[in-house]
């Protein structure tokens, strides 16, 4: 059997280093593409092999590496990474054909971030031993901030500063925790092994309390910033508005905080001293997110940073959802990752392609835009639609099943988030009515719509979204598979 | 006969008596230098057939009293340029490092019923090293004198001093290292006693020549006295010394000479050794090897006082290229010699 | 006594003998073949050394161990000496000096390779000093150029006052022990436990140390030295003479005063916290490429002193593994200063400032493969997955929260992330920042040097199973107290 | 032997040495107090300037001399320390269990110094003027 | 016998004298001597403490920290001679072209 994981984990890389060799545009392009569309390929074959009724994980590959210290190179994946690495293969061939025809400085170390973005993403998704995921996790940070801080906007060196010292700092925190993890159970088992699924398991038999919450929450620490969720969540909207639009789609991509928190902390959780505590914690954050996203998305004038702050908003239902430990809520959790994955990227893309066309982003001064670009406008109205939760497409279906799944444990957390959903309506139809509706503004001089490649791929990702908003099932039966078990475990133990 | 060994083993070790001893030996050492003056004044004068000091006494012999009595009553004088303590306390260590290099010096040795008896004011394990390291604080002395005074021509006699010492103190080191070697000891009595059959100087004649040359420059005699050249330097290092002041370098220099002198009978020419069948009889026994010891001490002395009048100055350059280019691998060369000889099993 | 086993000291020294007066009856223009003849007999003595790994044994009366902790050190110093050479071929070029400069180099990293292995404090000493020796004449290597000599005389007097220092040290363990030998100190130290003679010689063992780990506050030469010294040299001194360092105070506090822990740990701790902050802190702020490396040296050397504090065999391995590839990672980044420093003398010879940060303006463009490594070796000194420096860290870090040392732990982690910063800046001037400079044909022993260390760092950063084994037998050996 | 005070005994050895000593410290002060008493004193300023050969001395004579030698120094203090080494290995040259490797070990020693030598002459260290 | 307190308690006074003069002297040359000295001191410790102990590491030590006293003494002479000849000073106060 060919080793599946590690070939859409390393392809992509091997491709992010050919790009960096290539003299011109077009090579890198071209490279850029067919490393991506491989990658798809292989994910399809792995989706259509993948048994969704298993909680397991599955296409396992185990390798010793450094014995002495317990390190393997394990991969895997399960339910709740499939989707997600389905999200990343589907998404980025399309983001490269999005930029096929920009003109941009160095294009190889361009195409070559993207890449490399692709393979250390899907790296922690696959990762199924610690060291390999905190080394995944971190090489992540690597061409996103270059992506920032080399073809980024007016601010992008403090931007890019800043994204990387608060996720830096996050992850060294839960490297702190995977450490403290790690020597807990040496001590209890007397072999070291840093592979993820052992260490949850173990997680339990380790006898003092505090420590195991010291663990949980240093853990939980690290993904949190990563989701982002409120009040570590100040880096997020520097970091996507300033970064290129490739860049904020990578950064949309960026699913790993989230899938942290369902992979790791969710089955820890029973087992600290203090679930409940932990649950309150989580649930709070996450609903404090929504609204308070909401709010600020409300007060934006650049519609790109509008955006950013939608998605901090959006990504409050996915720790609510955690949060909420009923399958139906921790479902609509990872199915909100994956449709806020898709909705978000043409959400970036149609705001690059403003900023492009008209030089600026600024709601008020543009307006009229649906005259002279319809194709950009059907879709932007759609992924506008599909963002404040309109049914019928993907972002209802999620936000719905993490509302009404929470409800029963967490209500008062719930109806902070539901308030939120009438200023998420609010903004989302404000901004497109000044920007794209109206009286065209004679300003902005003469603008033409998004040609053949903008609109392939951000139809086909628009398209999509309709299709999972429609039929859910192909992504959400695995997801529901993970987390009944999940939750049939917080049931054993009485959470 | 046990008994008598025992008293004379107890005035022998006893060291209070060793001090007195020293003391005497102290004394004559500076009636010999005194003599040595008047020797080499009468010699010098003999090579250039002039009659030397003639007036006072007969031969001139009372010339030493009558320079003494100079020495004692002429005024001191410190220059006002001068730094008081380091002038005042020059002397006194040139004289300490000679004092001290002559505590561990053997005089001879008396020798009963086979035993001998090293006349000495004291013995030690390591006694040419100290003999070595004690010489080589005149050095210091030297230029204490000459910093002090704070004259040019006595900086530059002490510069030259110890541009010509750091030439010759290691081909010095190495002689006295392969006479160590051969003899297996660094006690000089014992090396002394190690020639009873041959003497050192028939083993290693290289080392010796390289250490007798290497012990004139030590000394500062002719050819190799560059530091108090009169000719250039005035009195050299000791130019702004009068009276007695002066009386001490000078000594100093003459009391160097002796003990350099009889290191070299030490080391190289045999020591007090005689053959056993004159020393048996107890009255030769105390008295012949001291005097033979002295004796051959006397002609070294004679020696070198001859060479003064055969060789011409060297310069410093060429001191320090002498020493350097030629003294140290011949040095070397006969430390190999002597390994050599010691791993083929001559001694 | 199988003499078999000193067959790679003996091979330095035949080789340094032998560049010395080869070089002395060569003409300058023709001496280049002296970094050549060096650097293969580093690498014979590194085949030597590593062919005999794993055998055990006792020389000269007990005073010099082959064990794996020696052989281990050995290797790192053998392999910084092979940067050293191989780098120093390009260095010297023209140079009518260049004998000297091997030689020095040669004698240099036998006196380390013989603190390595020393079971004596006098062979410590002895071998300490040497090497000491050979580098304060390196540092001083460039006769006509002032800051040479002054970073020479700061290394010589500071490096002079630690010897002095820890000479007293020994000679207080030696009239409290009676003994010189590292064993029966560790065997007769009740002496030193109930008598204040022990404290006060932990007191000069640390200070002397200290200086030559450059710990803060004994910090104040390296510096100056490593900012002034050739790169070449600065290469030898961070990533070799910091390690000898390293490897006695192991030594002399692990094995021979263990008895004496309670007094020493806790010093250890506040240096190693001090030194680490302060290292980052001042890094931060510099413009001179080579003493933000000196400052991130100062760092470096705070996290491997955490090893002394925890104390367990974990910790010990992950700072003898700390050793292994921070000499890979900061003899690589000396070295592409000094290939920077070449370009920059070969376009303007009077620059006063051939180590500036500016100078390293797309160097990307313009050394492509010396900006590459660069690239690597400071990555790697901050701790960036795959390579050697996360692979110690992690060993060194994961050891130290084990032991239940969590603050300091977190304080290394921090200083870590501090780091970045400065590390971060030098990627951004080599990549981002334009430049007018020409693309110029890289020094090829330069590019030698560095392509080795960078393959060094990766290596043990992917592949680290070995050399992390290999790591904890040495401090097997540390723990057992020698033999 | 009671009472007697054994002289083989290595620190009653330097008995004498301080005996001696004291006398050389104490001779050469003594000695120039009853010159003081005996001899002439005229105050005159011009006996108590430097002597230059007659002429007025200019300036100090503690200046910086530009000293050719200093190489010969270094050179010297190294060699001379050598010798050093040499010294203890003198007495065990001969029947001593460890005198093979100790001829062995000294003779690489004088062997490496020799190197130094040349190593000297061939940088022209050992000439007095460049 | 003279007890080896005292022989302790004179080395520690000349390295005292020897640390002092280092910090507080600006002469290269002088700031040699104070290195020297406290050498020095060290060896003395080592070869009263040698003759406590009635054992000759010490001294053998004391021999070997000589020699490297020396070598140190050569190395520290050709640096100032270099910089006395840059500088045509050997005050370390004019010795400031990288800051501390």
């Amino acid at each position: 059997m060919m080793p599946i994981l590690s070939m859409i984990v390393l392809i992509p890389l091997i491709f992010a280093a050919l790009a960096l060799f290539t003299k011109t545009k077009e090579q890198a392009r071209v490279i850029a593409l067919a490393g991506t569309v491989i990658v798809l390929l292989l994910t399809v074959y792995m989706y259509f092999n993948f048994d969704s009724t298993i909680a397991d994980n599955q296409f396992e590959e185990l390798a010793q590496w450094v014995p002495s210290l317990g390190i393997t190179y394990h991969l895997g994946v399960d339910g709740i990474a499939m989707p997600l690495i389905l999200l990343n293969a589907i998404v980025l061939p399309f983001l490269v054909l999005f930029t096929w025809n920009d003109d941009r400085k160095s294009p190889n170390k361009f195409y070559a971030c993207i890449l490399a973005t692709e393979g250390a993403v899907i790296g922690v998704f696959t990762a199924l031993d610690f060291f390999l995921f905190y080394i995944f996790w971190e090489l992540t940070l690597v061409p996103l901030f270059f992506m920032v801080s080399i073809w980024g906007g007016p601010n992008k060196h403090k931007a890019a500063i800043k994204f990387f010292i608060y996720t830096h700092v996050a992850s060294l925190v839960m490297l702190l925790g995977i450490f403290g993890l790690y020597f807990a159970a040496w001590d209890m088992t007397g072999t070291p092994t840093l592979d993820i699924p052992t260490l949850i398991s173990q997680f339990q038999f380790i006898e003092s309390g505090a420590a195991k919450d010291m663990i949980f929450l240093a853990l939980l620490f690290g993904f949190i910033v990563k989701i982002p969720s409120f009040p570590f969540h100040s880096w997020q909207p520097d970091a996507y508005t300033e970064a290129p639009t490739a860049g904020s789609v990578l950064f949309v991509m960026l699913k790993i905080g989230g899938y942290g928190l369902f992979k790791v902390m969710l089955p820890m959780l029973p087992f600290t001293a203090s679930p409940n505590l932990m649950i309150t914690i989580m649930a709070a954050l996450g609903s404090v997110s929504v609204l308070y996203g909401a709010f600020l998305a409300l007060s934006q004038k650049d519609l790109k940073r509008m955006v950013a702050y939608s998605s901090v908003s959006h990504m409050g239902y996915v720790t609510l959802g955690a949060a909420g430990l009923v399958s139906l809520s921790v479902s609509g959790a990872m199915f909100q990752q994956f449709s806020h994955g898709l909705i978000m990227s043409v959400m970036f893309m149609s705001c690059g392609i403003i900023k492009n066309t008209t030089g600026t982003r600024i709601i008020n001064d543009l307006g009229g835009l649906a005259q002279k670009m319809p194709k950009l406008a059907v879709i932007m109205v759609m992924t506008f639609m599909a963002s404040l939760g309109l049914p019928g497409l993907s972002g209802f279906i999620a936000e719905v099943s993490v509302l009404a799944g929470s409800f029963g444990n967490l209500p008062s957390y719930v109806l902070i988030a539901v308030s939120a959903i009438v200023i998420t309506a609010a903004y989302h139809l404000w901004a497109l009515q000044r920007a794209m509706f109206g009286v065209y503004n004679e300003k902005l001089g003469t603008v033409v719509d998004i040609d053949t490649f903008q609109t392939v791929s951000m139809g086909v990702i628009a398209i999509l979204v309709l299709y999972f908003g429609l039929n859910p099932s192909p992504v959400l039966d695995m997801m529901l598979t993970n987390s009944d078990n999940i939750v049939s475990l917080m049931a054993a133990m009485g959470v | 006969m046990i008994m008598m060994s025992m008293d004379i083993e107890a005035i022998i070790y006893n060291p209070l008596l060793r001090g007195i001893l020293g003391l005497c030996i102290m004394g004559a050492v500076f009636g010999g230098a005194c003599v040595a003056v008047w020797f080499e004044r009468k010699l010098s004068a003999d090579v250039q057939q002039r009659y030397g000091p003639m007036r006072v006494g007969p031969h001139g012999l009372l010339q030493l009293v009558a320079d003494a009595i100079k020495l004692f009553t002429k005024e001191d004088i410190i220059p006002k340029n001068a730094d008081k303590l380091l002038f005042v306390s020059a002397p006194i260590l040139l004289m300490g490092s000679v004092f001290l290099m002559l505590v561990a010096m053997p005089f001879g040795a008396i020798i009963v019923d086979g035993q001998s008896y090293v006349i000495a004011a004291t013995e030690m394990d390591i006694s040419i090293l100290y003999i070595e390291a004690m010489s080589a604080i005149s050095i210091i002395g030297i230029f204490m004198v000459a910093y002090s005074a704070n004259n040019k021509f006595s900086v530059l006699g002490a510069f030259r001093n110890f541009a010509r010492m750091i030439g010759y103190e290691v081909p010095l080191g190495i002689c006295i290292v392969s006479v160590a070697i051969m003899a297996g000891s660094l006690n000089i009595v014992e090396i002394a006693e190690a020639q009873s059959p041959l003497w050192f100087i028939i083993m290693q004649p290289l080392g010796a020549i390289v250490f007798f040359i290497a012990l004139m420059a030590d000394m500062g005699r002719l050819p190799f006295d560059q530091n108090e050249s009169e000719e250039e330097l005035i009195a050299g290092w000791m130019t702004e010394y009068t009276s007695m002041r002066f009386g001490y370098c000078f000594f100093a220099e003459y009391i160097h000479l002796i003990l350099g002198s009889m290191l070299v009978v030490l080391l190289f020419l045999g020591g007090w050794n005689l053959p056993a069948f004159l020393t048996d009889i107890t009255i030769l026994g105390i008295i012949l090897p001291t005097a033979f010891f002295l004796l051959k001490v006397a002609l070294v002395i004679l020696f070198i006082i001859m060479i003064r009048w055969a060789v011409p100055r060297y310069r410093i350059d060429q001191v320090v290229d002498l020493s350097w280019k030629k003294l140290l691998p011949l040095s070397l060369l006969n430390l190999g010699w002597v390994i050599g000889l010691g791993l083929l099993g001559v001694y | 006594m199988d003499m078999m086993l000193l067959a790679p000291e003996i091979t330095m020294a035949v080789t340094g003998l032998a560049v010395l007066l080869i070089g002395l009856f060569l003409p300058t223009d023709s001496k280049k073949i002296l970094g050549y003849l060096a650097s293969l007999g580093v690498l014979v003595a590194l085949g030597l050394t590593i062919s005999s790994l794993g055998t055990e044994a006792l020389l000269f009366y007990n005073t010099v161990s082959i064990d794996a902790l020696s052989q281990f050190f050995k290797i790192v110093f053998l392999v910084v000496a092979l940067l050293f050479s191989i780098a120093g071929i390009k260095y010297t070029e023209g140079h009518s000096h260049t004998e000297e400069f091997f030689t020095l180099g040669l004698f240099g990293t036998i006196g380390m390779m013989f603190v390595a292995s020393a079971n004596d404090l006098m062979v410590l000493f002895v071998a300490f000093e040497l090497a000491s020796l050979a580098t304060y004449a390196l540092a001083g290597f460039e006769k006509k150029n002032i800051k040479s000599l002054e970073a020479a005389m700061k290394y010589f007097i500071i490096g002079s006052l630690s010897a002095a220092l820890m000479l007293l040290g020994i000679s207080y363990v030696y009239g409290a022990t009676g003994t010189t030998s590292i064993p029966e100190i560790a065997a007769n130290s009740a002496v030193l436990v109930s008598s204040p003679i022990g404290l006060v010689s932990v007191v000069l063992l640390l200070a002397g140390f200290g200086f030559k780990i450059a710990l803060v506050p004994f910090h104040m030469w390296a510096p100056d030295t490593y900012q002034g010294s050739p790169s070449v040299v600065s290469a030898l001194l961070a990533a070799g003479s910091k390690k000898m360092g390293i490897v006695a105070a192991l030594k002399v506090f692990v094995v021979a005063l263990i008895a004496l822990k309670a007094d020493w740990q806790i010093a250890f701790a506040i240096l190693a916290v001090i030194t680490m902050t302060y290292g980052n802190v001042v890094a931060l702020r510099q413009t001179s490429v080579k003493r933000m490396l000196a400052y991130s040296s100062l760092a470096q050397a705070g996290y491997i002193t955490m090893a002394f504090v925890v104390l367990t065999p974990l910790a010990l391995g992950g700072g003898i593994f700390y050793a292994l590839s921070h000499g890979f990672m900061k003899a690589g980044a000396f070295i592409a200063t000094a290939a920077v420093t070449y370009m920059v003398l070969s376009e303007n010879k009077d620059s006063a400032d051939p180590d500036h940060i500016e100078n390293f303006r797309g160097l990307g463009k313009r050394m492509p493969i010396t900006a590459l490594c660069m690239t690597i070796f400071v990555f790697a000194l901050a701790g960036i997955p795959l390579t050697a420096g996360f692979m110690s860290k992690f060993v060194l870090f994961s050891s130290t929260i084990e032991a239940g040392f969590v603050w300091l732990a977190v304080i290394a982690i921090l200083n870590s992330a501090i780091s970045l910063g400065y590390y971060a800046k030098i990627v951004k001037y080599m990549y981002f920042l334009p430049t007018d400079g020409e693309k110029i044909s890289e020094p090829f022993p330069y590019t030698i040097a560095l392509i080795i260390a960078a393959i060094g760092v990766l290596a043990i950063g992917f592949w680290s199973q070995p050399f992390v084994h290999w790591a904890m037998e040495a401090a097997s050996v540390l723990l057992t107290g020698g033999m | 032997m009671s009472g007697i005070i054994d002289i083989s005994n290595i620190a009653n050895s330097y008995i004498p040495v301080a005996i001696i000593l004291i006398v050389a410290l104490v001779m050469p002060p003594m000695t120039m107090l009853i010159i003081k008493l005996l001899s002439p004193r005229s105050k005159s300023s011009a006996k108590y300037t430097t002597y230059e050969a007659g002429s007025l001395p200019i300036g100090n004579a503690r200046i910086q001399f530009n000293v050719e030698y200093y190489l010969y120094a270094i050179a010297f203090v190294l060699f001379d320390i050598e010798v050093l080494f040499l010294y203890p290995w003198t007495t065990i040259f001969k029947g001593h269990d460890i005198t093979g490797v100790a001829t062995v070990e000294m003779l690489i020693f004088i062997f490496v110094v020799l190197f130094g030598y040349v190593y000297l002459i061939k940088k022209e260290a050992l000439k007095w003027m460049k | 016998m003279i007890p080896v307190v005292l022989y302790l308690a004179v080395a520690a006074i000349i390295f005292s004298i020897g640390l002092y003069g280092l910090m507080t002297q600006r002469s290269g040359i002088r700031i040699l001597m104070c290195v020297e000295l406290m050498l020095n001191a060290a060896n003395l410790n080592l070869v009263a403490f040698s003759s406590y102990h009635d054992d000759l590491t010490g001294q053998v030590f004391a021999l070997f920290s000589i020699a490297l006293a020396a070598c140190e003494a050569a190395i520290g002479f050709a640096i100032l001679m270099a910089l006395y000849r840059m500088k045509d000073t050997i005050s370390l106060d004019n010795i400031n072209v990288l800051r501390w």
